[in-house]
């Protein structure tokens, strides 16, 4: 068991940046570390993604002129790649709406804490 | 409301630095059929080299306005892209399908590839246009909240 | 059968959102007209559709032109349709009733209030007709973040709760993508009729089943399913009156279609309820979910509260009926659902009515709708018996049809369920009306406004509705039986 | 690309995200969050996803960190120290479930650099082949991402508008002080 895991790092670094971004979200009472654990989490599923998609022995996927009829495993896999933009556009859009509410939030109750915002709504 | 920076080795980086930027950006628009890169990347340079400006040389004018430009900016670029992809649908074919366009005189693939480069720049304005709106957004400070 | 009406589907509401902040840039007055006559537009063709893909199969719509698996299609068939003209129809009412709460609530953010709303339609119709995992995932971020933003613009305590939403949000949808990775690990596509062809071949995988796991966790958290619903009682009592119509009536809903899409079309039948048993697990949190959103609801003085816990209660039901393993229990879920959109949206119009007009947030504030609204005040009866389950009403009818799937299927724990629901239900509103009606009227009558003629439309269109999908249930139940009926049953 | 070097950049990335969260200082946070996504940069250019790198580059490690840095600018750069709480132990536990799962569904996950594993065999293939000739962009992620795919891209872009007009209802400077 032990040794499926070693061999890969890759998947081991995503399971502790993951964990790590949603015990951070979930548990810390500052509004900015919470977000700072919401990027954790989305680079994590990135991370998850690209290494689905790499290819032993392939070159980046930008198809060489020189080639007639392209083997697809000379290529890294560009499917996994394409969605991960998505997603880093949707995790920065994300990012940018949820950094407006904390500035709101700081507007009125001028705290980052979660629990002094609390406080002050009771 | 940002102030403009005072140093003066602020302002010419600044200077030099904004069009190498903004050139950079439009290289990598052009070329992103056959190089890394594409409209979500050009567009954030374009962001960027705007928001070094702004931090060099402060905002002039309302910032509200110039938020609300920036929106119809964005909305503008992707306006062009689903005006685009809005073409073909209205000639009987399928949304974004860019082998449909009616450019006379070419290929399907060819078609294609120019459809792509149209939508890259559509991308681009509003990727820049939202991320320069968002960034106001984000550094305006409540009236009355002088710090 | 190919079309392009799905195309139409997606670029009317999207259109107009994106000219909404435009030209509003001009004339703010322009906002409202596009917005309305878009979704009345979009009803048209979600109707269309929905006929065409009844009567000749369902229809698909290939973006870019590339057939699936290499493209991305649009799928109207029976239960895709019936979601999208129930969606563009409630949200054509929550519109033209929101008019008049966002002029006093949100003077000055009325080009965004529709452009949003507009987006979140888009966003809502896209995940419902989507026949791609991932798009799916694309749209559901932008519903999401519209929604958050539409519960945070009040400010103050509505912002806090948005913030939280975001939060719990985002988990949900990360986990989501996340169960999308794994069964593109296992399959190596994302279309979802190339996904069911080829997932028998590798069910037994731990892959398939923990990206089974992860994705109706995912979407639990997104639909509010008892025990993650914490975001949502703050998130629908705190929103602005305008925006709780929009949010409580469809938002919600979606995340549990597409939950219904991938168990039942993508896995099949047979797997989730023996192979890989998320059903028997899922049957049994929706019983106590609809027990314990009812038994919470009783006890909540904020009006709005009360219904939000309703809402947690009514997820329940959904997903005991869809958990039951008949077909009948299946369309009365079904039918449920649609009957809750309606109830739904007549609910928080009325409590949005009733804050607009004289400021009554609390239940026992309502007694003030007795003197000048007797109007909305009968909305709120009628959709209140149908949120007990009185017949005629749509409530009852559903109720019923889940009632009967559950005896078909034996689960005589679910017939408990939701019969014990349907009495908690029945306490609350009696014990609201009995405040209504007995207490007395406060003797300085504070100042009451007209109700404004989109307000009484929206509400009389709603209650009519209501009482007409139940008159009619025979035969929107028939096309249920007839096109949304998953196989394997 | 080695095995040892992806080993380096992992352990940094990590360690980096572990800095930016246990550092009481938000600022510093939020500038050792920017070296974290350099190193991913770094990791997914050596694992041939150049497009992604230079997203990551300038979305990650750029835009984010400005978006960061001019919150922390109108707002406080200090966490507070404060005790622990009763939720972190349902928290802890609920995580623990969820790495359990991770780690029970991983055995059966295609090995990391197999060309034959079926993610990297059944569509993406026929992007490979077909792209040149069908839309003239030998830069197949362009192709993918702008054509076959464009539909998402579409909606990416509209991810974006949205935030825009989001952050625009939010923040709008409103005429009366709400407390």
């Amino acid at each position: 068991m032990a040794d499926i895991f070693l061999y890969r790092p890759h998947f081991v670094a995503f399971i502790i940046l993951f964990l790590l971004g949603i015990y951070i979200m979930v548990v810390n009472l500052n509004l900015v570390k919470k977000l700072i654990g919401m990027y954790l989490m989305q680079t994590s599923i990135i991370l998850f993604f690209i290494t689905l998609a790499v290819k032993k022995d392939s070159t980046i996927p930008i198809l060489l002129p020189s080639a007639t009829a392209v083997t697809p495993e000379a290529y890294a896999n560009p499917l996994p790649h394409v969605l991960m933009l998505t997603a880093i556009v949707v995790g920065v859009s994300t990012l940018g709406v949820s950094l407006a509410m904390v500035i709101a939030l700081y507007r009125q109750y001028n705290t980052l804490e979660e629990d002094e915002i609390l406080g002050k709504m009771k | 409301m940002i102030r403009p920076h005072d140093s003066v080795i602020v302002h010419t980086l600044a200077r030099v630095f904004t069009p190498i930027i903004q050139l950079f950006a439009l290289y990598v628009l052009i070329h992103g059929h056959d190089s890394p890169g594409g409209g979500f990347q050009a567009g954030t340079l374009f962001a960027a080299s705007v928001i070094l400006s702004i931090f060099a040389f402060g905002i002039q004018g309302s910032q509200t306005v110039l938020e609300r430009r920036a929106i119809i900016l964005g909305g503008i670029g992707i306006l062009l892209y689903a005006g685009i992809g809005l073409l073909p649908l209205i000639l009987g074919e399928e949304f974004l399908n860019y082998g449909e366009l009616p450019i006379p005189g070419m290929e399907a693939s060819s078609r294609r590839h120019w459809g792509i480069l149209g939508i890259e720049i559509g991308v681009t304005i509003v990727v820049a246009a939202t991320a320069v709106s968002i960034f106001y957004s984000l550094s305006g400070r409540g009236e009355g909240e002088g710090k | 059968m190919t079309s392009s009406l799905p195309g139409f589907l997606f670029a009317i509401p999207f259109f107009a959102a994106v000219v909404i902040p435009v030209v509003g840039f001009t004339n703010q007055k322009f906002c409202r007209p596009i917005a309305l006559v878009a979704l009345v537009f979009l009803s048209i063709v979600s109707v269309i559709s929905l006929s065409e893909a009844v009567s000749h199969g369902p229809l698909s719509h290939e973006f870019g032109g590339w057939a699936p698996p290499i493209g991305i299609e649009w799928v109207v068939d029976g239960l895709s349709g019936l979601l999208m003209v129930a969606i563009s129809i409630v949200s054509l009412i929550a519109l033209v009733h929101a008019g008049p709460l966002v002029e006093k609530e949100l003077p000055d953010r009325v080009i965004p209030f529709y452009s949003l709303s507009l987006l979140l339609i888009a966003a809502l119709g896209g995940m419902v007709l989507t026949g791609d995992l991932f798009n799916l995932f694309v749209f559901l971020e932008i519903g999401s973040l519209a929604s958050y933003v539409l519960v945070g613009v009040a400010g103050g305590r509505s912002l806090y709760s948005a913030f939280r939403y975001l939060i719990l949000g985002t988990i949900g949808a990360s986990l989501y993508l996340l169960g999308v990775g794994y069964l593109y690990a296992a399959t190596g596509t994302l279309n979802m009729a190339d996904l069911t062809q080829r997932l028998p071949e590798v069910l037994n995988s731990r892959v398939v089943l923990t990206g089974l796991l992860f994705i109706v966790f995912g979407l639990a958290i997104k639909m509010g399913l008892f025990p993650l619903h914490g975001w949502l009682p703050d998130a629908y009592t705190y929103a602005p009156d305008s925006c709780t119509p929009l949010l409580a009536s469809v938002v919600t809903k979606v995340p549990l279609y597409a939950f219904v899409r991938i168990a039942f079309w993508i896995f099949g039948m047979a797997t989730v309820s023996t192979q890989i048993p998320i059903l028997v697990v899922l049957g049994w949190i929706g019983a106590v979910a609809a027990i314990v959103g009812a038994y919470l609801a009783i006890w909540q003085e904020n009006f709005k509260r009360m219904l939000a816990y309703s809402s947690v209660s009514s997820m329940g039901l959904f997903v005991l009926g869809f958990s039951l393993g008949t077909e009948t229990g299946f369309a009365g879920g079904l039918f449920y659902v649609l009957a809750d959109t309606l109830m739904k949206a007549a609910l928080f119009g009325v409590a949005g009515a009733a804050i607009y007009q004289c400021g009554a947030s609390t239940v026992t504030d309502l007694v003030r709708l007795r003197r000048n609204m007797p109007w909305v005040l009968a909305a709120l009866l009628i959709s209140a018996l149908s949120m007990v389950g009185i017949p005629p009403t749509a409530g009852f009818f559903g109720k019923w049809h889940l009632v009967v799937g559950a005896l078909e299927a034996e689960k005589y724990f679910a017939v408990a369920a939701i019969l014990v629901s349907s009495m908690l239900t029945a306490l609350y509103f009696f014990r609201m009306f009995q405040r209504v009606w007995a207490e007395p009227l406060p003797l300085v009558e504070p100042h009451v406004l007209e109700t404004p003629f989109p307000i009484k439309m929206s509400l009389g269109v709603l209650t009519f509705g209501i009482i007409a999908l139940g008159l009619g249930s025979d035969l929107v139940m028939g096309l249920i039986f007839e096109s949304a009926i998953p196989k394997g049953f | 690309m080695t095995l040892f070097d992806d080993y380096l950049l992992l352990t940094l990335a990590v360690v980096m995200a572990l800095g930016a969260v246990f550092v009481r200082d938000l600022l510093s946070g939020v500038l050792i969050l920017a070296a974290y996504s350099f190193f991913l940069a770094l990791l997914w250019a050596g694992l041939g996803a150049v497009d992604v790198a230079f997203t990551e580059a300038v979305v990650g490690a750029g835009l984010s960190t400005v978006f960061f840095l001019m919150a922390l600018f109108l707002t406080s750069h200090q966490e507070a120290v404060r005790k622990k709480l009763q939720v972190r132990i349902i928290a802890l536990g609920s995580l623990g479930i969820l790495g359990f799962l991770l780690l029970f569904g991983s055995v059966d996950l295609p090995v990391v650099g197999d060309p034959k594993s079926l993610p990297n065999k059944h569509v993406s293939s026929n992007y490979l082949r077909k792209s040149l000739e069908e839309t003239d962009t030998p830069n197949v992620v362009t192709a993918v991402l702008a054509d076959y795919r464009g539909f998402d891209t579409l909606g990416e872009a509209t991810v974006i508008f949205t935030a825009g007009v989001a952050c625009w209802m939010l923040l709008r400077r409103r005429d009366d002080s709400a407390t």
